[in-house]
């Protein structure tokens, strides 16, 4: 654990970092002493073989777990034991593995819920300065259009949110996480059941908004996607960390290929 | 009186009768259903707030017994030639429900006069709210809550619990108790009976506490009753609450001397209570003289009809609708204003005394005015004070065998 | 990539298909999805159907499963018309099927997840049970948790294998591999072959386009309900404009 | 209806239960019309009953904007009603125990008996209620907010019940004053105006008196306060505000994930609407003059659940209809019952409401006014560059593949 | 009376509303809403043994004072009230196209027209079966335990259909069945499972058991119109309390629920003997611990209980 914790400590400027974490369910060590940091500007991807831990170490992050013990540190705050929404002021939005639906709501109402801070959720404000509410919504909208566009679901717009293919629900999730526009960005594989072309092109968005200012922690099973997009990668194996490296370097590790990728790849 | 029409139809029903009607607001109405009693052979038609659903419908239940008994006493001889016809609302036994079957039958069907409600609580709101101000009659055919004493404007057939409670601290202390035990359902009736009973009791009170209707189980009232260690219970409230308190109290084996206010009595008890579990309690009912002919008679007509026993609701409610329509064919229009002149001076002390509908119906139509009319009700003599509540008699009952007895009579 | 087919194609054109869909109108409410989709599916085959999120895959499937009803066109299994039969039947006519999404059934544990899977047998449950056991290691030391517990790869395998509980004669899949580990997905696709090398024909959704063709016989590729190309993984993966319009290549 | 409501809405751009909807509305008004005219129907029992059409509206857009735009179940709306009626009763009722506890206090006596200190009142305890139960039910999921607060709401009827020294116990309180008692112009307003007598169909007079007069007063009361609150609710509802909390009904991990501090969101849903159902008891007091602890009993919450699922979850016209439906279906079955029918009358009305709630859940066209259009801050829509908002309803989408 | 004597009563009552609850919560979970005519259907199986046993008699013999009658009008009023839930299931709820709560509210037309439907031919007023009410079981009063024959009928009856339940779900796989159903319809129709078969074994099931409670409510108190309605606000806290959809958990649920309700006045005693400070939290306790507030303290233990587990006591933890 020493060794990893230094790792950790060697970032230059880690606008994420965990240390020592630990999470169990029952006798079952989800999260098993986890230490790493993410480095402000990257994409970071993580990988491990399936119940390796990862949605878990998101869960424990964004504050839907409380942990069994260390800590998570975002933008240098100490951020564990918070409500998720209390982690989110701190910058740091998730999305989920499985798409949440909303019922009863558009493609683009379900998109506008994305933004943070927007004046339209203060009651009173409603009231005392419609103006700004209303100049406000209308650049979410238009921002949300454009997001929809560039995902290629913009013809969804006004479709029920419910309605539409597990595909496009993982494409809404992550448009709507992108709107947030936050510091980190943890995306639980973006890019599973997403067709190959479409999958490209998210590619480059992701990048693109890496290249504006937003760091990336991702979970991903498709190799090809993390390891042209991330670097680091962070390996998760049993809970704990099995090793952190440049793509190509994670790709050659033994008990990388062992544990994860198989003879497949 | 702004209006004169005419109108007519008034019919029972679905459309509201005599339309107009719409005004309470006094006067207006009774113009025109007073014409409607010069032209046609229209029935007379009155209102009925009843608790046909709701915690009372065992009430309601018995009020309408009572009621198409006495309907048929009085459409066997008519109004004038024209029937009476009696037309009920649901007061869900509830405040809301009951305002609402007023605010229809006073503003939409028209009636000058209403008899209505069972509980207190409901005959108070509906005064408060609907026939205060107006001069439609409303009779209350069997809330004995105290407060209704503050309401002259509002009538009661039943008399207040105020003479029931005396009666009972009486009967108590003279039984030789200085410490009793009371448990009363919780509502306005069972409150303002117990609040008296206490204030007039001379010995200590030991147990107080009300319950809830419509309970599965008393178990724990009964229980604490016997725990406060008071030889003497008294049960202030319905027949079906303490039905269900007698079964506890049998098979859990407690003993002790039971007295009881009127709504506990009823066959319904002592037909669903084991034999011999009340015996010796007494009850204090107000009642007409159960040995005067007209009782009898009520009482031989209702089990022909019903297969039953009346109980003292259903003989409210019967008196309720006979004073109604000899205060109709006393009242010189089908009028709020008018019939409130007639309604308390044809049951009143002056006059002959009669003991039926057709008896009195009879002196009025031979010329007589409403004070040469002294009804006497199957209940008791009725007449009114000027708190609108009637002279009841008391009578104390004794169970003896699983059977109420007569045991004494007592002046309200 | 290393499951290169090279398998001869598996049925003649001969031959009657276990499964087909012709000339399918279909959809949800009043939203047609569906449009003249014709997909057949031969004895012992695997078939792949692909195409871009939103064109239809899925809702072929749950056409084929009785999940909805077509609006025009028939559903046959072995030549007879099953088009509007109810799911719970179909499972006993012997199609197996594992959805997309809310796949298991979360608040029960693994075990109970297969037996579920296993209603319509008359026998041999607890031994067909035991062999996916053991062909799922990564599931049966979780037997008795709750699926809702599962990690999203491990649930995609719970739900594989409650499908196999019934020894289907025809397996639809949508999406196996979404959200497994290469070494899962590489599993579970050689799980597929094995499964079809016991006689079950299988129609599969599948976004992981290489894989899944490669260990196909056929492929269709669907866009906006109807099917744009048909042939064999070969034809798909190297037409140009296939490849580039739908296969990320 | 609907056209009242949002005069934008032109008739061809309702959806088929709009129209529907509508058409049965302006039947039905075109019905009450003619049977006022003609007599039929007492204008002082009609504005009595529009009276109570507005009381149940507003419990429905008190509840509506709990479960309807938050997915809170909250079953103690008659506790809400409940303490607003006796807030509002208790500081201006003459028979009123307060007067008594607060004897020697300064200034709280002289405001005793003022109407709308009563409504201030009630709506303080409302809130101050609202808190107290929220904090512990607001953490539990659904259903089981649902019993917690049907628990607490039996709870404040007992309290109501037993405690005699503050509330009358089961005697409740009287002697209550019209609202507009003691203002100028309004207070003596009934008494002054004169007797009118109308005679549209010859023979058939209406006659509007004194009470006439009063009940236009309360029918203009009850108008505006659910107009103001119609007015409120219709903007949030629209807003960002509404958008999470409809997040939240749906999901509230994800409102939680997006760094929505749900817990806060959902006491706001909470208190709002607890203090629209406690308008709606101050109104009960000033209309039936009279409150007692029967008034607090579960039924009242459960027709506000009628009405609010009749007129469509989520939807603000909905409840407003809803609250309309709840009355025909209480009191218009009144009318039925006077079809003489061989049966025993007694629960025949009870039958009625059973068989009316059922058949209405069964033949009803999707909720009757559900919430179909996409809620966004209306002028964003217009003035944002973005396209029109879609001329069908989310549930109502029709027609062939493309969605184009 | 005794603390075990106070446990006793308990026990009988809460025998009654687990029987009431395990119903409930069988729709709940399966047909996916609170039935509010649960109340009222168990209304329907008093009824009808009322009506059965007035046929039938005494036949003959009888075991803890009740005649052999008895148990042949509780079979009738069990089976009564499974048909009259599986029509109305069949004939109302099925054609529904609604959301639960839309069901919710349908269910309580549903009770309402049960109730008046009952009100019209038996009348509103209450009644007893024709038994005669035993005197306290001897042997316990020294103990303070006040019970008689029929109360450990009801205990025995209830526990022998607990129980049969409690095999039925275990050895058969109806309960796997019904969870299935209960966690995700669809993906049970996909596995199989012939749902609408399930759906209305649970009404069977559900509206039996809610018979057997209305029968014994019946032999326990009295039978009137309204007696089912009166119990299902306790049922619903059982239920609940409980944790929604689980079987033992509703049985835990209105155990806890039954007891707590006899238990208050000995809540009381133990209020006053308490030396509590200062003065005025003293009395209000004590005047806030008191039989008027039994239901009260009931609903009042049972948010403290969902506050510490917020998914019942036999539900599991967040997420
Ligand atoms: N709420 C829970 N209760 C019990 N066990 C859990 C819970 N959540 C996760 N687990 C277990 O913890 C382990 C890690 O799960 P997790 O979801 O984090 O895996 P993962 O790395 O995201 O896998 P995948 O790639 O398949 O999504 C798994 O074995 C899972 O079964
Ligand atoms: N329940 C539903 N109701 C209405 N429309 C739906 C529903 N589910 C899907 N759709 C619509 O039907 C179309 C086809 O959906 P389907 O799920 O078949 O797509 P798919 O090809 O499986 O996509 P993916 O690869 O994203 O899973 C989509 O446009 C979608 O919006
Ligand atoms: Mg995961
Ligand atoms: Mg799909």
């Amino acid at each position: 654990m020493g060794a990893m914790s230094e790792g950790a400590l060697a970032k230059q400027d880690p606008v994420l970092a965990v240390d020592d974490l630990q999470k169990s369910f029952g006798g079952l060590a989800a999260t098993d002493h986890a230490t790493f940091g993410v480095e402000r500007g990257t994409i970071t991807g993580l990988i491990g073989p399936n119940g390796a831990g990862k949605s878990t170490l998101f869960n424990l992050i964004s504050g839907f777990y409380e942990p069994d013990g260390g800590t998570v540190e975002v933008n240098g705050t100490d951020v564990t034991g918070m409500e998720p929404y209390e982690v989110a002021e701190h910058g740091l939005i998730r999305t989920f593995q499985t798409p949440r639906k909303l019922e009863g709501m558009t493609v683009r109402e379900a998109m506008l819920v994305g933004p943070r801070e927007q004046p339209g959720e203060s009651f009173h404000r409603l009231f005392t300065s419609p103006g700004t509410v209303a100049e406000s919504e209308s650049a979410n909208l238009a921002e949300a259009e454009r997001i929809l566009a560039e995902f290629e679901i913009d013809h969804l717009a006004t479709q029920p949110a419910t309605d539409i293919s597990g595909g496009q629900m993982k494409l809404v999730e992550l448009a709507r996480a992108m709107l947030a526009e936050p510091e980190v960005l943890l995306l639980d594989e973006p890019v599973a059941g997403v067709n190959p072309t479409l999958a490209k092109k998210l590619k480059s968005q992701i990048r693109r908004l890496n290249e504006q200012g937003t760091t990336f922690l991702l979970i991903e099973h498709d190799m090809e996607f993390v390891m042209d997009l991330a670097d680091p990668i962070v390996v998760l194996d049993q809970g704990h960390v099995l090793t952190e490296g440049t793509p190509e370097g994670v790709r050659n590790d033994d008990r990388v290929i062992d544990a994860y990728l198989g003879g497949g790849a | 009186l702004s209006t004169t029409d005419d109108d007519g139809d008034g019919s029972d029903g679905s459309d509201g009768s005599d339309g107009s009607d719409g005004d309470d607001g006094g006067d207006g109405m009774d113009g025109d259903d007073g014409s409607d009693g010069g032209d046609s052979t229209e029935a007379f038609q009155i209102g009925m707030v009843d608790s046909q659903t709701g915690s009372l419908s065992a009430f309601g239940e018995r009020n309408q017994r009572g009621v198409d008994l006495a309907l048929s006493r009085v459409n066997e001889v008519g109004i004038d030639g024209r029937e009476l016809d009696i037309v009920v609302e649901d007061s869900e036994s509830e405040n809301q429900g009951g305002i609402a079957a007023a605010q229809k039958l006073v503003n939409q069907d028209g009636v000058p006069f209403l008899i209505g409600a069972v509980g207190s609580g409901v005959s108070l709101a509906i005064y408060e709210s609907v026939v205060e101000g107006t001069d439609v009659v409303q009779l209350s055919q069997n809330s004995t809550g105290l407060n209704l004493t503050e309401f002259p404007g509002l009538l009661r057939m039943s008399p207040s619990g105020r003479s029931q409670s005396l009666a009972l601290s009486n009967i108590i202390a003279d039984d030789g108790y200085d410490e009793v035990a009371v448990t009363y359902v919780n509502n306005d009736y069972g409150q303002s009976l117990t609040d008296a009973f206490v204030d007039a009791y001379d010995g200590e009170v030991v147990y107080n506490t009300p319950h809830d209707q419509d309970q599965q189980s008393y178990s724990g009232v009964i229980s604490e009753m016997n725990g406060s260690g008071a030889d003497a219970w008294l049960f202030v409230t319905y027949q079906a609450e303490f039905a269900t308190m007698v079964n506890e109290v049998f098979s859990s084996g407690y003993d002790a001397q039971f007295y009881g206010a009127d709504s506990v009595s009823g066959d319904n008890v002592l037909e669903n209570t084991p034999e011999g579990s009340i015996d010796g309690m007494n009850i204090v009912v107000p009642s007409a003289p159960v040995e005067e002919e007209n009782y009898q008679s009520f009482a031989s007509d209702f089990e022909a009809e019903y297969d039953r026993q009346p109980t003292s609701w259903a003989a409210y409610a019967y008196d309720c609708v006979i004073n109604a329509a000899l205060a109709i064919q006393a009242a010189d229009e089908f009028a709020g204003a008018a019939l409130q002149d007639t309604v308390r001076r044809v049951s009143g002390p002056e006059g002959e005394t009669v003991t039926s509908f057709a008896a009195a119906s009879e002196i009025l139509a031979d010329g007589g005015g409403p004070d040469d009319v002294d009804y006497q009700g199957v209940s008791g003599p009725i007449d009114f004070n000027e708190d609108g509540d009637p002279v009841g008699f008391l009578q104390v009952l004794e169970v003896q065998d699983h059977e109420y007895e007569g045991i004494d009579f007592v002046e309200g | 990539m290393s499951h290169d087919t090279t398998r001869p194609a598996g049925a003649t054109d001969g031959a009657d298909p276990v499964l087909s869909l012709s000339g399918v109108d279909s959809g949800y409410g009043e939203v047609q999805v569906l449009d003249d989709c014709s997909v057949r599916l031969d004895p012992g085959e695997i078939v792949c159907l692909v195409g871009p999120n939103g064109a239809g895959k899925s809702t072929v499937l749950k056409t084929a499963f009785g999940m909805l009803t077509p609006w025009t066109g028939t559903v046959s299994y072995h030549g007879r018309d099953i088009g509007g039969m109810a799911p719970e039947e179909i499972v006993r006519e012997g199609i197996g099927y594992v959805p997309q999404t809310d796949n298991v059934f979360g608040s029960l544990t693994i075990d109970e997840n297969l037996r579920m899977g296993g209603v319509a047998r008359d026998s041999g449950l607890e031994a067909v049970i035991e062999t996916l056991y053991d062909r799922f290691p990564i599931i049966e030391e979780k037997r008795s948790a709750k699926a809702k517990t599962l990690s999203g790869g491990q649930r995609q395998v719970l739900a594989f294998a409650r499908a196999l509980v019934m020894e289907p004669d025809v397996l639809l899949i949508d999406e196996p591999s979404a959200g497994l580990a290469p070494n899962t997905a590489d599993d579970v696709f050689e799980d597929v072959e094995e499964v079809n090398d016991m006689e079950t024909a299988i129609l599969m959704v599948e976004q992981n386009v290489t894989k899944g063709l490669g260990i196909s016989d056929r492929g269709y590729v669907l866009d906006q309900g109807t099917v744009r190309f048909e042939g064999t993984p070969e034809e798909l993966l190297n037409d140009e404009e296939v490849s580039q319009l739908y296969l990320g290549g | 209806m609907s056209a009242l409501t949002d005069p934008r809405g032109a008739v061809e751009e309702l959806t088929r239960p709009e129209g529907w909807v509508l058409g049965v509305s302006v039947a039905f008004l075109l019905f009450l019309f003619v049977a006022l005219l003609t007599g039929a129907l007492g204008p002082t029992y009609f504005l009595f009953l529009v009276g109570l059409a507005g009381m149940y509206a507003l419990l429905s857009f008190g509840l509506n904007s709990q479960w309807g735009f938050a997915g809170l179940i909250n079953f103690s709306v008659a506790a809400f009603f409940g303490v607003g009626a006796y807030g509002a009763a208790l500081f201006t009722a003459s028979g009123s125990p307060l007067a008594e506890l607060f004897e020697g206090v300064p200034l709280i006596p002289s405001l005793l008996g003022l109407p709308v200190v009563g409504l201030v009142v009630g709506l303080a305890v409302a809130f101050v209620l609202a808190i107290l139960i929220g904090i512990p039910t607001l953490r539990l999921r659904a259903d089981y907010l649902a019993i917690a607060s049907l628990g607490l709401a039996e709870v404040v009827r007992l309290i109501v019940l037993n405690e005699r020294w503050l509330t009358n116990g089961s005697a409740g309180v009287r002697g209550i004053p019209g609202f507009f008692a003691g203002w100028p112009v309004l207070g003596t307003f009934p008494e002054a105006m004169p007797g009118l007598r109308l005679e549209v169909i010859p023979g058939s007079p209406v006659l509007l008196e004194t009470a006439f007069w009063r009940a236009s007063l309360n029918v203009l009361l009850v108008l505006a306060f659910a107009g103001g609150v119609y007015f409120v609710l219709r903007r949030a509802h629209r807003s960002p505000w509404g958008r999470v909390l409809r997040t939240i009904r749906s999901d509230e991990d994800l409102a939680r994930a997006l760094g929505k501090d749900t817990y806060s969101f959902k006491m706001q849903s909470f208190v709002l609407g607890s203090l629209v159902m406690a308008l709606a008891g101050v109104f009960y007091t000033h209309l039936n003059l009279y409150v007692g602890p029967g008034d607090l009993d579960p039924i009242t919450t459960f027709y506000a659940w009628v009405a609010v699922i009749l007129g469509g979850s989520g939807s603000n016209r909905g409840a407003l209809f809803g609250g309309i439906v709840i009355v025909t279906i209480r009191e218009g079955t009144r009318f039925l019952n006077d079809v003489a029918l061989p049966i025993d009358p007694a629960p025949l009305r009870l039958l009625l409401i059973g068989v009316v709630i059922i058949a209405v859940m069964r033949y009803r066209p999707q909720g009757v006014l559900p919430p179909q259009r996409e809620l966004i801050w209306p002028s964003a829509v217009d003035g944002g560059g973005a396209p029109e908002s879609p001329d069908s309803g989310v549930r109502e989408r029709k027609g062939g593949g493309g969605d184009e | 009376m005794t603390v075990i004597g106070y446990l006793a009563n308990g026990l009988v009552f809460s025998s009654i509303i687990v029987l009431g609850s395990i119903g409930l919560s069988l729709v709940y979970s399966i047909a996916d809403f609170a039935n509010f005519a649960h109340g009222d259907t168990m209304t329907i199986g008093a009824y009808t043994a009322l009506v059965t046993f007035g046929v039938v008699g005494g036949l003959g013999g009888a075991v803890l004072g009740l005649p052999y009658g008895f148990f042949l009008a509780l079979v009738v009023g069990i089976a009564a009230a499974a048909v009259v839930a599986v029509v109305t299931e069949r004939v109302i709820y099925e054609p529904l196209d609604v959301d639960s709560i839309g069901l919710l509210i349908t269910s309580i037309g549903i009770a309402f027209v049960y109730r008046a439907l009952i009100q019209i031919r038996f009348g509103s007023d209450f009644t007893r079966f024709d038994i005669q009410p035993l005197r306290p079981i001897e042997s316990l009063v020294p103990y303070g335990v006040r019970v008689t024959l029929h109360d450990v009928a009801i205990v025995a009856s209830a526990a022998v259909l607990v129980v049969g339940l409690h095999v039925l779900l275990q050895y058969t796989d109806l309960g796997r069945k019904m969870r299935a159903m209960a966690d995700n319809p669809d993906l049970a129709r996909v596995s199989g499972i012939r749902t609408r078969r399930v759906k209305l074994w649970t009404w069977v099931i559900g509206a039996g058991l809610a018979g057997a409670g209305g029968v014994f409510l019946g032999l326990f108190n009295q039978l009137s119109p309204r007696m089912g309605f009166n119990l299902l606000l306790v049922i619903f806290a059982a239920v609940i309390l409980g944790g929604i959809g689980s079987v033992y958990g509703a049985m835990a649920g209105g155990f806890l629920i039954g007891m707590i309700n006899q238990l208050t006045p000995f809540f009381s005693d133990v209020v006053e003997a308490l030396p509590i400070w200062p003065g005025w939290l003293a009395s209000l306790l004590e005047s806030l611990v008191s039989i008027e507030y039994a239901n009260a303290i009931a609903f009042v233990i049972m948010v403290a209980v969902l506050l510490v587990r917020p998914n019942g006591i036999a539900g599991e933890g967040a997420t």
